[in-house]
């Protein structure tokens, strides 16, 4: 299709965030279609500036990669008078910005958190269970979202207890110092049965930081955490992580057909397309999954 | 006579001991250490292996500032020698990883140095260029990704441990040791003092100011290339993302902390490190105490007021106005 | 003595004032009162307490113990604020303006005429300009101060506070960088003010000033009331003594002739050199052993001359040649590795570390021409800063305190101490005797003629032309910013000088 | 007056570059010389210039406010609990949440007068703070759908080719000029100049610094408010995360704008354009569109670099001329 898609993608924070960038562009490569992505370094103000600036370029269609759920309204009415489409990928919004984009290409981050909540309460199997938490940003939705996705998971499980939670923020060298702090605060690890991280990264560290302290993650120390990053399956591989879930980088994929649908054939897609939360596992054999996505751009 | 404390340092060094009294009250083990693998592990260790990477930006910061200066730049300096030497770590050997890394942030200073001395570019914006840009080349040199390395050499460098002390906390005094002979073993240091105290009168007085201006953003450079590389050994991997993310404000933080003032002038690196490794401490404590994270940053305010309020000079005056009317209504009692 | 004056009531009693800093006594119970109507001399040495007393009566330091009436009331000021708001304005002894703000600003900083709570610009520029004319000073009111000399700023410092004083004028040193004119132009106004019962507080080292204007004279002397008196029962000789509390060595005597015959070594000639629109280009020949002195009006250009011999400015043309070598001086370390020195005018901003201690300020110089890498030992440096507190008799001789904390006078003692230090071939010195009491004055004078004595060129600048004929062996006269004349031998005299510089306009207007 | 126009050629020298700049973008692209892009421009960064114009007073005192960008975060965060949860009428909030601003500037304010303390760190322990207490009230994103802000955010100006002067922009605009009066036209103006020109000297000549310096803060303080209402117009919603780093870019925009870090020179229209030319920089980035993320950064900093190598070879050739200024050292 011969048309001009503006992207406005939230930063370049992590290998996920990486990989979606990359992924998206290979996938409008596939499709011939001109994607400008402007990098909003994780601020809102940047996102709202970026899509005025699409709009006054006058592209086909707008993606957006949200970075908080609220304060789309305005500028998304302004895309809706030029008539410009938009299409929400990773991030939902506000239900009150319902009929101001065409569709959402997401994955349901508190289901995320759910899966990894059930699967530790499936492995534990009735013994009791501490559990510490390495939460994302303080205040990033994905964060919350996974935060209670995880509670829902593990609420009909008395014998799972998250015992100490702090911030990771989303990142390899916190998630190490937290986890380090939490094996000193909790008797040097023996009490700790598992480890539940927003993201792999976080988790990579923690698992660093177990093994310094001379604890051994993925049997005395179970791990699940999200995202479903190459590291992760290495660490699977050497059965030093136990499971992560998938979020899959590839949303711009959905979201081209959609447009291309849409524009050609008129074609209203559904306003929630949501992408599967695979839960991995060690017996998913890691190491293929690893060579599989080590040259995405993670 | 009222007995006086030694003025320098008393503050910062009172200041720690109280946060690390405040670790243990929050979690009773803080001071324990046990030896694990050759190396001591403990909350205690902690503080500085993890304090390390700031404790090291803040030598370099000390330096700038003392010139009236500051560098925004250290933490994508960091990052981006964090990125090279993660990159070379696995197919060249330690001593190139290393060389290519400092170089880089030696150039990194070079730059910063000549926009601030040789243009004329009021050093927050010059070094503000490099923050936004540098960031940019360390993303660029990973690709935005985590780029993970095997080489147990670089490895120990940031888990490793001399002498049961972490290696980040070894460099980090070498460095201290280092820059101490650098500056006070010759006469830098009197004409960073000065300069930073008087610009025109030390240029008169025959100071190469430009010249020192560079050398100290070139250190500034290396520390923070030093920092990145712990940093990236520490993870086994280069996080070009969030290595070294805002930690300029802790570096400044810290150099203030330590005494030193943000209009140049008398300084003192051994403070300036002691005051990284408060703010540590205090991050440390935050995690033992279980407070849920959102009030964080709330206690970190409150901690960081109350350590400056007990350093200003007015609180000191208060205090020596006490002494003084103590020790007169003392001998005003003998003589009547 | 005069201790207690019962007749007529004093308008500002001051009684046992005292303060320390940090254990050291700077005054110690000190009274003192001024009448309506009159200029009260308040003399003492440098660091006897002068201006930390003024400071302590306008509430800018806070004093330990005292109390202060105006017109019989207690008040106790805690700010310059409540000074000015209480009728009395200061003149502090540094100027004390923002060198920023433009010269209109600075005069009405705080009392700006208003309209709506707007500055009324042309309002204030029109005031300024009346103002300062009764001082004799045209400038353009809306440039900065910072770019005018600080004579010019000076001026404008006096001028605000005369403006603002309702009871009481406090003056301290504000005569220390003007010239015989302005200082005329000063005592008109001080008259003026007096006869409106104005009182005046005035500080200066200079005696002859204190004999011309005042009424009554305080001496303070290491921080205590040394005495008291009307100024005609308190001859000069005694005043000397009582402030040093000994007999001075008479220094200032006219310098003997130099001796004729071997004509001493040229140790720098400058040909055509200058600086378009600093300076007009001139030739200066120095000698070893020799004084060149430069007299001139404020902003005639001698300032200028001695940053160009010194590289602080660069010159825009002509030839230098040091010991008979063409060279080319680009920068303060280019002239310094030629032997040269310089202590500039400015103290404050050109020459003082004032955080830094005494010990490192006099020996930064030297330090910097050694390099950063031979640094001196802390033995050389205690050595150094124990000669030159001994030699000019820097008070208080603790080495290690920070310069900044210093009497004025002692301040410029400390720099003169810092280029002796580096004993170089020429020193410059730009008014080096600019607020220094008359027990260090003939100490500096009797210093630069053991400097001669010992082969050193010296290029002096001063507006104390007294002060110049007794040991210059050559005086350049300047104007308007060019060199006009050169008188040597016997054509130096204070007399002939002023001749000299009188064929120039004589109000400042000419820049 | 030649002086007196030389005093202004940083900001002469600010505005030539941004025209430059903006021809040039608009050679590259032929969208971008519209009403529109000049409209975005005002209205995306009307938070920014308003931050920034208090930031203009406290440079100028010789001191800065790190805390600007949390005070905009928490405003944003209270005046959605205080409309949705509270029921506190968007009007009454507004006044409420200036009146808390103007409290916490003045304590920072007085922090830093009475304990003499630098203003570097009290505005750091300022932005802990302001950003911690907002976690502590959400850590969601909240949306305001109070009529008013509907109606605020729908108002405005309209012009041909979709161009909008937004509230957000007028109100901007107005503060712009209101702080160009107060700070170029009256009593507190120039006091603000005296104390960053010497603090020591303005208390000697009877100006009364610990008010002034209160009062800096506070007005800083209350514009950081101002820029959380206008940020919170912007995006109907208040959000704890919101505008982190904001302080960095009004001070980078202050200093591009002609002021001295080190206090007593500066101009409000210059901060003015400092934004406007880092708005450019980010519109023109944008307009690009095929830069990767890194490559953003890097052109960014490059942009930067060659705006401020341009501003600084402009005042330099102004300045040849005349004699050097006393005083200014990097
Ligand atoms: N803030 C301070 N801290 C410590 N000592 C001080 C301070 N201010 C002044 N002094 C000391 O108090 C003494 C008196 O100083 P003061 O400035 O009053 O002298 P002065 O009589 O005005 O001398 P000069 O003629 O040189 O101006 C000096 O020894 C000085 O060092
Ligand atoms: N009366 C005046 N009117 C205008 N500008 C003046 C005046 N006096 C001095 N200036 C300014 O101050 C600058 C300083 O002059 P300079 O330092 O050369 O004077 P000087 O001869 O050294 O006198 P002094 O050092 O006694 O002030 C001059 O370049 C000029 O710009
Ligand atoms: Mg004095
Ligand atoms: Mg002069």
């Amino acid at each position: 299709a011969d048309m001009t898609i503006g992207f406005s993608q939230i930063g370049s924070e992590s290998g996920w965030r990486a990989a979606e960038t990359t992924v998206s562009k290979a996938e409008a490569a596939k499709r011939n279609i001109t994607f400008k992505i402007a990098d909003a370094q994780q601020k809102q103000e940047n996102q709202i500036k970026a899509i005025r600036s699409f709009v006054a370029q006058g592209v086909d269609a707008i993606f957006l990669a949200p970075v908080v759920a609220t304060g789309w309204d305005s500028v998304l009415k302004e895309a809706q008078e030029a008539k410009i489409p938009v299409v929400l990928l990773d991030r939902d919004i506000d239900p009150a910005g319902k009929d101001l984009y065409l569709t959402a290409v997401t994955s349901d981050s508190v289901h995320e958190g759910k899966v990894a909540g059930e699967w530790l309460v499936k492995t534990v199997a009735g013994k009791p269970c501490n559990v510490v938490e390495l939460q994302g940003t303080v205040g990033a939705s994905v964060a919350t979202n996974r935060k209670k996705g995880f509670e829902d998971g593990i609420a009909g499980a008395s014998n799972v207890k998250i015992v100490r939670s702090q911030t990771g923020d989303f990142t390899r060298a916190k998630g190490k110092e937290v986890m380090e702090s939490f094996i000193k605060a909790e008797g040097g690890g023996k009490n700790i049965c598992a480890v539940y991280a927003h993201n792999d990264d976080m988790m990579v560290g923690a698992i660093q930081a177990m093994k310094e302290a001379g604890l051994k993650p993925g049997t005395e120390v179970l791990t699940v955490s999200i995202d479903a990053v190459p590291d992760i399956f290495k660490a699977m591989a050497a059965g030093e992580a136990n499971a992560t879930v998938e979020l899959t980088p590839n949303m711009a994929g959905p979201a081209f057909d959609a447009i291309i649908a849409f524009k050609e054939k008129g074609t209203v897609p559904p306003k929630w397309i949501q992408t599967e939360s695979k839960l991995y596992t060690q017996a998913d054999n890691p190491m293929a999954v690893y060579e599989s996505k080590k040259d995405l751009g993670y | 006579m009222a007995v006086r404390l030694p003025r320098i340092g008393t503050a910062q060094i009172v200041a720690l001991g109280l946060i690390l009294v405040a670790n243990w009250i929050v979690s009773p083990q803080f001071f324990d250490i046990r030896v694990q693998d050759g190396r001591l592990f403990g909350s205690l260790i902690d503080v500085f292996n993890r304090g390390a990477p700031v404790a090291l930006l803040s030598i370099g910061m000390v330096l700038v500032i003392a010139m009236r200066g500051i560098d925004l730049s250290v933490g994508a300096v960091m990052a981006i020698c964090g990125a090279i030497a993660a990159s070379l770590a696995d197919s060249h050997s330690l001593p190139v990883v290393l060389a290519a890394a400092l170089g880089a942030g030696l150039l990194c200073g070079l730059w910063n140095g000549l926009l601030v001395a040789v243009l004329g570019i009021q050093p927050i914006v010059a070094t503000l260029i490099l923050m936004v840009a540098g960031r940019g080349i360390a993303q660029l040199i990973t690709e935005g990704r985590i780029v993970t390395f095997t080489s147990p050499d670089l490895a120990f460098l940031g888990g490793g441990s001399v002498l049961g002390l972490p290696t980040p906390v070894v460099l980090t005094l070498g460095m201290m040791a280092l820059t101490l002979l650098l500056v006070r073993g010759t006469a830098l240091g009197l004409m960073i003092e000065a300069t930073g105290g008087n610009p025109r009168a030390s240029a008169l007085a025959g100071i190469g100011t430009r010249l020192i201006t560079v050398a100290v953003y070139v250190w500034s450079g290396l520390c923070a290339a030093l920092a990145g590389i712990v940093a990236s050994a520490d993870i086994l991997g280069a996080d070009a993302n969030n290595a070294g993310l805002w930690l300029e404000l802790d570096a400044i933080l810290a150099v203030v902390i330590g005494g030193t003032s943000l209009f140049g002038g008398r300084f003192s690196i051994l403070l300036a490190v002691v005051g990284a490794f408060i703010i540590q401490a205090m991050n440390t404590g935050i995690l033992l105490s279980g407070f849920p994270p959102e009030t964080n940053l709330v206690v970190k305010a409150v901690v960081v007021l109350t350590v400056l309020l007990a350093q200003s000079p007015r609180l000191g005056g208060h205090l020596a106005g006490l002494g003084v009317l103590f020790s007169r209504s003392k001998s005003g009692g003998k003589r009547r | 003595m005069h201790a207690t004056e019962t007749f007529p009531p004093p308008l500002l009693a001051l009684a046992g004032f005292s303060k320390s800093f940090a254990g050291f006594k700077a005054l110690d119970r000190v009274d003192f009162s001024l009448r309506a109507g009159e200029i009260h001399a308040l003399l003492g040495e440098n660091g006897a307490g002068k201006s930390t007393l003024i400071k302590a009566m306008t509430g800018v330091v806070q004093r330990d113990a005292g109390s202060l009436r105006l017109d019989g009331v207690e008040i106790a000021p805690r700010s310059a604020e409540e000074a000015v708001r209480a009728g009395i304005a200061t003149v502090y002894q540094e100027v004390n303006l923002a060198p920023n703000l433009s010269v209109a600003q600075n005069l009405f900083l705080g009392r700006q005429p208003t309209r709506f709570g707007l500055v009324r610009e042309g309002e204030m520029r029109r005031r300024a300009r009346a103002l300062l004319s009764e001082f004799g000073l045209a400038i353009d009111v809306s440039a900065p101060l910072e770019s005018y000399s600080v004579a010019v700023q000076h001026i404008v410092a006096i001028a605000r506070a005369v403006d603002q004083s309702a009871r009481v004028l406090i003056l301290d040193e504000p005569t220390a960088s003007l010239d015989a004119h302005e200082v005329e132009v000063l005592f008109a106004v001080m008259r003026q003010l007096s006869a409106r019962g104005i009182g005046i507080v005035f500080v200066t080292h200079f005696l002859d000033q204190v004999y011309a204007i005042c009424d009554r004279i305080t001496v303070l002397r290491n921080g205590r009331l040394a005495g008291s008196a009307p100024v005609d029962e308190l001859p000069r000789l005694d005043l000397v003594r009582l402030m040093l509390g000994r007999e001075l060595s008479e220094a200032t005597s006219r310098r003997p002739p130099a001796s004729e015959g071997e004509a001493p070594a040229d140790v720098a000639r400058f040909r055509g050199v200058g600086k378009a629109g600093t300076i007009a280009p001139f030739d200066l020949t120095l000698r070893a052993g020799h004084v060149v002195g430069l007299a001139g009006l404020l902003g005639s250009g001698r300032t200028e001359t001695v940053r160009l011999v010194f590289g602080a400015d660069r010159a825009d043309c002509g030839a230098v040649e040091v010991a008979g070598r063409a060279v080319s001086i680009g920068s303060p370390r280019e002239a310094m590795a030629l032997g040269f020195g310089y202590c500039p005018e400015e103290r404050k901003t050109e020459g003082i570390v004032a955080e830094l201690t005494v010990r490192e300020n006099i020996a930064l110089a030297l330090q910097a021409r050694r390099g950063a890498l031979s640094p001196l030992s802390r033995r050389e440096q205690d050595a150094l800063a124990a000669k030159f507190i001994g030699l000019l008799d820097i008070r208080p001789p603790d080495p290690e305190r920070p310069v900044g904390l210093l009497s004025g006078g002692n301040q410029q003692k400390v720099l003169l101490a810092r280029w002796l230090a580096t004993a170089p071939r020429l020193l410059i010195l730009d008014e080096p005797t600019r607020g220094i009491d008359v027990g260090a004055h003939a100490e500096i004078i009797g210093l630069i003629r053991d400097l001669c004595r010992e082969g050193m060129a010296l290029l002096v600048v001063s507006s104390e032309l007294e002060e110049l004929v007794t040991y210059a062996d050559e005086v350049v006269v300047l104007r308007d910013r060019a060199h006009v004349a050169r008188l040597s031998g016997a054509e130096i005299e204070v007399s002939t000088i002023l001749a000299t510089i009188a064929d120039a306009p004589a109000s400042l207007a000419a820049a | 007056m030649i002086r007196s126009l030389s005093r202004l050629s940083p900001v002469l020298a600010t505005a030539a570059v941004f025209l430059a700049g903006f021809v040039v973008c608009s050679l590259i692209y032929p969208n971008f010389a519209s009403l529109r892009v000049v409209m975005n421009l005002l209205t995306d960064n009307a938070f920014l210039v308003i931050v920034a114009v208090g930031m203009t007073f406290v440079i100028i005192s010789g001191g800065i406010d790190l805390s600007v960008g949390s005070v905009i975060g928490f405003t944003t965060v209270f005046l959605a609990l205080a409309i949705e949860r509270w029921g506190v009428p968007p009007l009454a909030a507004f006044v409420l949440i200036l009146v808390i601003c103007a409290a916490f500037g003045a304590g920072m304010g007085a922090i830093i007068q009475y304990f003499e303390l630098p203003p570097f760190i009290v505005t750091l322990a300022g932005m802990f703070l302001a950003r911690g207490v907002s976690f502590l009230l959400s850590t969601e994103s909240l949306p305001i759908t109070a009529d008013l802000y509907a109606h605020l955010s729908d108002h405005a100006f309209r012009f041909d080719g979709g161009a909008r002067l937004t509230v957000p922009a007028m109100i901007m605009l107005v503060v712009v000029v209101g702080g160009m009066v107060l700070l170029h036209l009256t009593r507190f103006g120039a006091n603000v100049y005296a104390l960053g020109g010497s603090r020591t000297a303005t208390g000697l000549m009877g100006i009364n610094v610990a008010r002034t310096t209160v009062l800096i803060y506070t007005l800083s303080s209350v514009l950081a408010g101002l820029a959380g209402i206008v940020f919170s117009l912007y995006t109907s919603s208040g959000y704890s995360l919101s505008a982190v780093g904001v302080e960095l870019d009004a001070i980078a925009a202050v200093v591009i704008g002609g002021t001295l870090l080190s206090g007593g020179y500066g101009f409000i229209f210059g901060s003015f354009l400092g934004v406007m030319i880092q708005g450019l920089i980010q519109t023109y980035i944008s307009f690009d569109g095929m830069l990767s993320s890194w490559w953003a950064k890097i052109a960014t900093g490059l942009l930067l670099f060659a705006f401020i190598a341009f501003q600084q070879l402009t005042l330099h050739l102004a300045r040849r001329s005349r004699r050097a200024p006393a005083g200014v050292h990097p």
